[in-house]
């Protein structure tokens, strides 16, 4: 579905992706694990155009989709959630998901003069489907809160509930546990599995939570340093060598750092 | 809106009705009709700041593109100008235009390296040599003629209310050219460079004299269709015998009728652009507008074109400004370019929709009235202040006589003062967005 | 005393238009000028010089019966033709003045003239508008000028030029409609007389550097550098370059450029420079410069004397038509400005008040020698100027 | 000979002018620079902040005048120098407390901080004009030249004249100095290194320690140093007059920006691209062409890119070019 060819991302000297080669299959659930600062979320940038590559190729069904800008990337199907929720804070949460489908009529400035029956009833399905969403994500009743007022974990469901608004062919999903409670990661998790299952996303997941790649994930990659160190079942990446290194060496460096 | 808001414009008519009472209906109206101007141009800025989050200190700019329309569109052409070079002027100008596009077609046609640089080098030097050989000449032909009076190529001898709408796309044009190039910069940046960009324009219209007389102005625009001169209506007997029916005399009257004629044509357009800005503001679009300013990289990962989004709304907010500047220019009855400053036509409307509200398109609206009303007034309050402060100084003493020198200086002065009180007490303004 | 004028002022606009019926016997004049903006550092001397002459009149008791005159002051901005409009409208339509000394800056001028004095058939009487397309405004009657056009200034310029055997000059100017205009009008005659204009410079006032403009000038060359521009404005900033650069050594400084800054800022730096202003004689401008002195303000700031005498046209006029209403009294301007009748200076605004109540003819001269003509101008009378021994003194009138 | 006339004549009018009004604005540049790099916005006051600053060090100086202290061939007023600095120190640390800190605790987006100083600008406006006035001031004294063209002429025996006045000499040794000792303080200092790393990364900045109030406020009283010291300069070399200063403004951001916004080098290299691109696109070359060039290809033009009247239009189209090839300016800029 995804292939990565020799990707390299560099900011001045530093080298934040190294030459990183990997595929994702369809319909996977592939998991990205490695220590802070193995170049992770710059990868993920990387592929959704955020970031231009300083050199390598990213191919997509087939077609080179190297550099092109997010918003093409949404229309070919390739969404992502943030590491830090990006929500947009002064509109509800309904209105968060309703802007998401991509060419609404009421897009265009002139129907929002001239075609208002067409707004008005594409609106009311927009609305619908996002109550659906919400509900699906158990957050119907905070739906017309504004984004900015709720709590960590429920932007990060917000984030995954925007993917849903859309038919998405993959997605990228940034930490998308991080500061979230228990029983909410189970819930992202049923619901990462169910569209999984249900409507054939393929998802890659960045987290550091063991358990949760390890219920979801196959196969998982570990990166270190820019680089891909290993690809496999989470199993048999703890088994791996190199990644106990990885991790073993920067909890040293992390050990001395706040010593 | 809420019933507070209504109130905020209330209080604001009170203000000018008050002025009517207190000084005359004359000075009342007029600072109705700039404020509908002004409440306009903050219509506009608003747009590009409270919904898009655009930094744009070029408001001059696009304000004097708008004047400049007024006498493109309503002044007669001066033929003799004409023959003695305004096709020269046109040809010249064509040939810059041609040099600009073949530069840029060599630096997309060919590979990058020296060769396309050189090439590109060579272009411009050559072309501007020519630009400057053809127009040259051309200008100084047309500028010979009859300087004291004309010396211009005139315009097209259409109504003046034909240059509005024209204001509002000639402003468009500048936007989409600057809109083109610096919309990619920081927000800091983009500021900076409209604020230079406006500068430019200026400086164009004030030295190209073939085009609008420069500094030496153009007066005399005809008045808009509807809008009768004064002193026309004071010689009707039948406007003063109606006017004596109120128990007014002629020239009250006909001035009274005539600011109330503009009041009313500004008055359709700006609820026409209000309406047009509502119903955009309240649209998905407004909502994915939102968006774009809420979070930009987001919004871009949702799919949304932000830079196209962008353009869109920047020439939108300037169209709307060309056709303020237009308006203006029609109400002056003239057209001087030395009369654009910075502060007045840039960050006093910054003022006006900070002040306002930003992001609400009916906090703009009052703002524009507002600081208009306080910018006009602030004056005769300053001095009766002075005057009340200095009341227990002796005459002569040198405190008293300076302070009273020194009354007009309040008007920046309040200007800061509101400005800052709002933002600390009311950051999101009078009338903040919903 | 100008203090007091100031204060009542300042009362008169608290206490609004409620009052201004009550007083049967007060004349008001707006002094519409600009405070704030480019020009507001000579503004100051132009406005009390037209209230000198208020209060001279007040004093004296003698115009309409005794009564009083009231200035009343509005900025014009200079700039802002929308504030200036504004200004002027509070003015005329609230406190109800009976004629407007001003404005200043020819822009404005053109939109105080046009929507509101017209409109409200108030008298105006410019001190500084200079702009040639002033004159072919339509006017109603209504619009004077103390200063001449620039179109008249040129032809004398040239002639200044010439008797000095001068046939190769430098321009600069000041970017806007005085400075443009008087360019034009210069440079065409000069050219028509057989004389080489090498660079005709534009420079903008208040701004921060002129070296740009020094430097072209210089590479242009010339035998004298014609400056015009404003004295406390960029003009002198130019001065001050090409002296400091040894561009040029001699320069032609036309109205807007003479004043007694030159000599305080200067000195002898301009030992040989020439110029001319408006005048026909240098008693009117001295005593003018001398009552200013005792009012404690500088009456040779530029169009000070000219404001003065704006100022003294209204109120001789109003005396003339023995009203203050400005349709009866417009027609009278010229009778008081122009001969024949007996001359008068600055400080006998008393004598003529007397003179023309007793139904004898004036002949206003005033602090800068007024003669209106055409369209209601000065018609450029000029004193010619020449620097020496660091000072500047009148040599030849024009 | 020519040859050296050529030279003398384009130092003359080009480099000497330029290098003193390119000094003037690297001052400038640098206050605005140093805001925009420690405080994180862009100061629309700056302008009316230099003109505040020079007005007090005018108000000093008289004093000293009229006391009778002179400071022999060297204008009075860089006695009264300190004194200013530290009245507009307090003037603007005052400022901070009053307006800017209540917004940067709330850590406010640096766009509302511009509008903040918008109003900041407004009433600093007023307040210079209610002190002392919109007209024009003079307080120069002291030697005018350090060589008149005339002393030139007679001392070569050339036919171009070279002129340095005292004023221009000052302002390009004075801008060498603070900038040596703004740079050492920076580079060498516990707090100066400190407010670098605070510029760098406010976070890692807080977390080692340092205390960002300090920070702010010898960050105030540097850009008080620096604004004072480049408005009194300027004020020397022309005049004073506060509209002029608020027309400063807009050459002086053009320069932090070309040179790239946040980086003190820069700033003073693009004071002095702003500065020399003003004078020389619009010079004549006549003059010095026909001193280079033989008789026969001596133009008969000016020989002119630009009339003067675009002078103002070049800095910002130099300035918008650069923005649109080097986004952070010549020298990197931040990026915040």
């Amino acid at each position: 579905m995804i292939e990565v060819h020799d990707l390299h991302k560099h900011f001045g000297g530093f080298h934040a992706v190294d030459g990183s080669t990997l595929t994702i299959k369809q319909g996977s659930i592939t998991g990205l694990i490695g220590p802070n600062g193995a170049g992770k979320t710059t990868l993920f940038n990387v592929i959704a155009g955020v970031l231009q590559p300083t050199s390598g190729k990213v191919i997509m069904d087939g077609e080179d989709i190297t550099g092109l800008p997010p918003h093409t990337l949404f229309g070919k199907g390739l969404l992502r959630t943030f590491q830090i929720a990006h929500e947009f804070s002064s509109m509800s949460l309904r209105e968060n998901l309703m802007m998401v489908p991509a060419d609404q009529a009421g897009e265009k400035l002139w129907n929002t003069w001239f075609g208002r029956k067409r707004i008005a009833d594409e609106e009311r399905a927009l609305a619908a489907k996002a109550d659906e969403v919400l509900e699906f994500l158990t957050i119907d009743h905070i739906s017309d809160e504004r984004a900015g007022n709720i709590s960590g974990g429920q932007k990060k469901l917000l984030e995954l509930g925007r993917t849903m608004m859309v038919d998405a062919k993959i997605v990228f999903l940034d930490e998308v546990g991080a500061g979230v409670n228990r029983t909410l990661l189970n819930t992202i998790g049923d619901a990462i599995i169910r569209l999984n299952k249900e409507r054939g996303y393929t998802f890659v997941v960045i987290e550091h939570d063991m358990d949760f790649i390890g219920r979801l994930c196959d196969p998982v990659i570990c990166m270190a340093e820019g680089r891909v160190l290993a690809e496999g079942t989470l199993d048999e990446i703890k088994a791996n060598e190199q990644v106990i290194e990885a991790y073993l060496g920067t909890g040293l460096k992390n050990k001395v750092a706040s010593a | 809106m809420t019933r507070r808001d209504a109130l905020l414009f209330v209080f604001v008519g009170l203000l000018i009705l008050v002025t009517g009472f207190a000084q005359s209906w004359n000075s009342a109206l007029y600072i109705l009709n700039m404020g509908l101007i002004s409440a306009i141009l903050a219509l506009g800025v608003n747009l590009q700041w409270g919904l898009a989050g655009l930094f744009n200190v070029g408001i001059m700019g696009f304000v004097a593109l708008g004047g400049l329309a007024a006498v493109i569109t309503s002044m007669p052409a001066n033929a003799e100008e004409w023959s003695a070079g305004g096709f020269q002027v046109l040809a010249g100008l064509l040939l810059g235009a041609g040099t600009i596009i073949a530069a840029i077609m060599a630096y997309q046609r060919l590979p990058k390296g020296r060769t396309r640089g050189l090439t590109m080098v060579a272009i411009l030097i050559g072309g501007f040599f020519l630009f400057r050989y053809v127009f040259d000449a051309g200008v100084e032909a047309v500028e010979a003629v009859n300087p004291a009076s004309t010396g211009y190529l005139g315009g097209l001898g259409l109504p003046v209310l034909v240059a509005w709408p024209v204001g509002g796309l000639f402003a468009a044009g500048a936007a989409w050219i600057i809109g083109k190039t610096a919309l990619g910069l920081r927000s800091d940046y983009l500021a900076i460079a409209t604020l230079g960009i406006a500068e430019i324009i200026i400086s164009v219209m004030k030295n190209e004299e073939w085009l609008s007389r420069g500094v030496k102005n153009v007066v005399g625009l005809p008045r808009p269709t509807g809008v009768p001169y004064e002193i026309d209506l004071q010689n009707s007997a039948s406007f003063v015998e109606k006017a004596a029916g109120f128990g007014l005399d002629a020239s009250t009257a006909s001035t009274l009728y005539v600011k109330l004629g503009y009041s009313l044509l500004f008055t359709v357009v700006l609820v026409v652009l209000l309406w047009l800005a509502q119903k955009a503001l309240n649209s998905p679009w407004g909502r994915m507008m939102r968006a774009i300013r809420d979070n930009e990289v987001a919004a871009e990962a949702m799919g949304k074109d932000v830079t196209a989004r962008h353009l869109q709304i920047f020439i939108l907010g300037s169209a709307i400004c060309g056709i303020a500047g237009a308006m203006m220019t029609t109400l002056d009855g003239q057209l001087t370019p030395t009369s654009y400053q910075p502060l007045r036509y840039t960050f006093l409307i910054w003022v006006m929709v900070i002040v306002g509200g930003s992001g609400n398109n009916f906090g703009s609206v009052l703002g524009g009235f507002l600081i208009w009303f306080l910018w006009v007034q602030v004056e005769p309050m300053g001095l009766a202040l002075m005057g009340l402060i200095t009341s227990g100084m002796s005459d002569g003493y040198w405190l008293k006589d300076h302070l009273i020198e020194s009354a007009a200086h309040m008007r920046l002065l309040t200007m800061g003062v509101v400005l800052l009180l709002v933002l600390r007490f009311s950051p999101r303004g009078l009338i903040p967005e919903r | 005393m100008k203090k007091l004028l100031l204060a009542t002022t300042a009362t008169a606009l608290m206490t609004g238009a409620a009052f201004a019926d009550g007083h049967a016997n007060t004349v008001k004049i707006g002094v519409i000028l600009g405070f704030t903006g480019p020009l507001e550092s000579i503004t100051p001397q132009m406005a009390d010089g037209a209230e000198l002459a208020m209060k001279e009149v007040t004093d004296s008791g003698l115009l309409l019966d005794g009564a009083t005159v009231e200035s009343v002051r509005g900025d014009s901005t200079c700039v802002d033709a929308g504030a200036a409009t504004a200004a002027a409208e509070r003015l005329v339509t609230s406190d109800k003045v009976n004629a407007i000394m001003g404005a200043d800056c020819s822009g404005v001028t053109g939109a105080i003239l046009q929507n509101v004095a017209r409109a409200n058939g108030i008298v105006m009487v410019s001190p500084s508008a200079t702009s040639p397309g002033l004159s072919t405004a339509e006017d109603d009657g209504l619009f004077f000028r103390t200063s001449p056009s620039d179109a008249r200034q040129g032809v004398i310029v040239t002639n200044i030029l010439q008797d000095r055997g001068v046939n190769s000059v430098a321009l600069t100017y000041t970017n806007n409609d005085y400075g443009k205009g008087l360019a034009d009008a210069f440079q065409a005659e000069f050219e028509a007389a057989g004389g080489e204009v090498t660079i005709s410079a534009a420079h903008e006032d208040g701004k921060a550097d002129y070296s740009a403009e020094v430097g072209a000038l210089a590479s242009a060359g010339g035998e004298v550098l014609v400056v015009a521009g404003y004295v406390d404005q960029g003009g002198s900033g130019v001065i001050r370059g090409a002296i400091d650069s040894g561009a040029f050594d001699t320069f032609y400084l036309p109205d807007g450029m003479v004043g007694t800054k030159l000599n305080d800022v200067f000195g002898e730096e301009l030992n040989g420079s020439f110029g001319a202003y408006p005048g026909t004689d240098s008693e009117g401008a001295a005593t003018y410069g001398e009552m200013a002195k005792a009012a404690g303000y500088d009456g040779t700031s530029a169009f000070s004397a000219e404001s003065y005498d704006a100022a003294a046209l209204i109120m001789l006029a109003m005396q003339a038509a023995k009203s203050s209403a400005s349709a009866d009294f417009k027609d009278h301007i010229f009778d008081v400005a122009n001969a024949p009748g007996e001359k008068i200076f600055p400080g006998e605004l008393d004598k003529a008040l007397k003179l023309i109540a007793e139904g004898q003819d004036v002949d206003y001269v005033g602090a800068s020698a007024v003669e209106l003509v055409g369209a209601g101008e000065s018609a450029g009378n000029y004193q010619e100027i020449e620097f020496s021994d660091g000072v500047y003194s009148t040599i030849k009138y024009r | 000979m020519d040859f050296l006339n050529a030279i003398v004549a384009l130092a003359n009018f080009v480099i000497v002018p330029g290098m003193a009004y390119g000094a003037q604005l690297a001052l400038g540049a640098l206050g605005v620079t140093l805001i925009y790099g420690i405080l994180r916005f862009s100061n629309f006051a700056h302008g009316d902040t230099m003109a505040m600053g020079t007005m007090f060090v005018i108000l000093i100086t008289w004093g000293f005048q009229s006391a009778g202290i002179s400071f022999g061939p060297l204008p009075t007023a860089l006695l009264a120098l300190p004194f200013g600095i530290a009245l507009t120190g307090l003037l603007l640390i005052g400022t901070d407390k009053m307006v800017y800190q209540f917004y940067r605790q709330r850590k406010v987006k640096p766009v509302v901080m511009v509008m903040v100083s918008l109003g900041v600008m407004f009433i600093m406006n007023g307040l210079t004009r209610f002190i002392i006035g919109p007209g024009d001031q003079r307080f120069a004294d002291g030697e005018r030249f350090i060589i008149s063209a005339r002393e030139f002429k007679a001392m070569t025996g050339l036919k171009e004249g070279l002129a340095i006045k005292t004023s221009q000499g000052l302002t390009v040794v004075t801008a060498v100095i603070v900038v040596a000792v703004l740079f050492w303080f920076l580079n060498r200092t516990r707090t100066g290194k400190s407010m670098r790393a605070y510029s760098d990364n406010e976070d890692l900045a807080l977390l080692s320690g340092i205390n960002p109030e300090r920070v702010v406020l010898y960050t105030w009283l540097i850009v008080a140093a620096l604004a004072t010291v480049a408005g009194t300069l300027y004020g020397l070399d022309k005049s004073f007059k506060p509209f002029t200063y608020f027309q400063l403004l807009l050459p002086i951001f053009a320069a932090a920006i070309v040179g790239g916004l946040g980086n003190p080098l820069g700033a003073i290299a693009g004071g002095f691209v702003i500065a020399f691109s003003e004078v020389t696109v619009t010079y004549a070359f006549k003059k010095v062409a026909n001193y280079v060039l033989p008789d026969a290809l001596a133009p008969d033009g000016l020989a002119q890119l630009m009339s003067t009247d675009y002078k103002f239009a070049v800095s910002f189209s130099i300035l918008i070019i650069v923005l649109l090839f080097k986004p952070t300016g010549l020298f990197k800029g931040k990026s915040v």
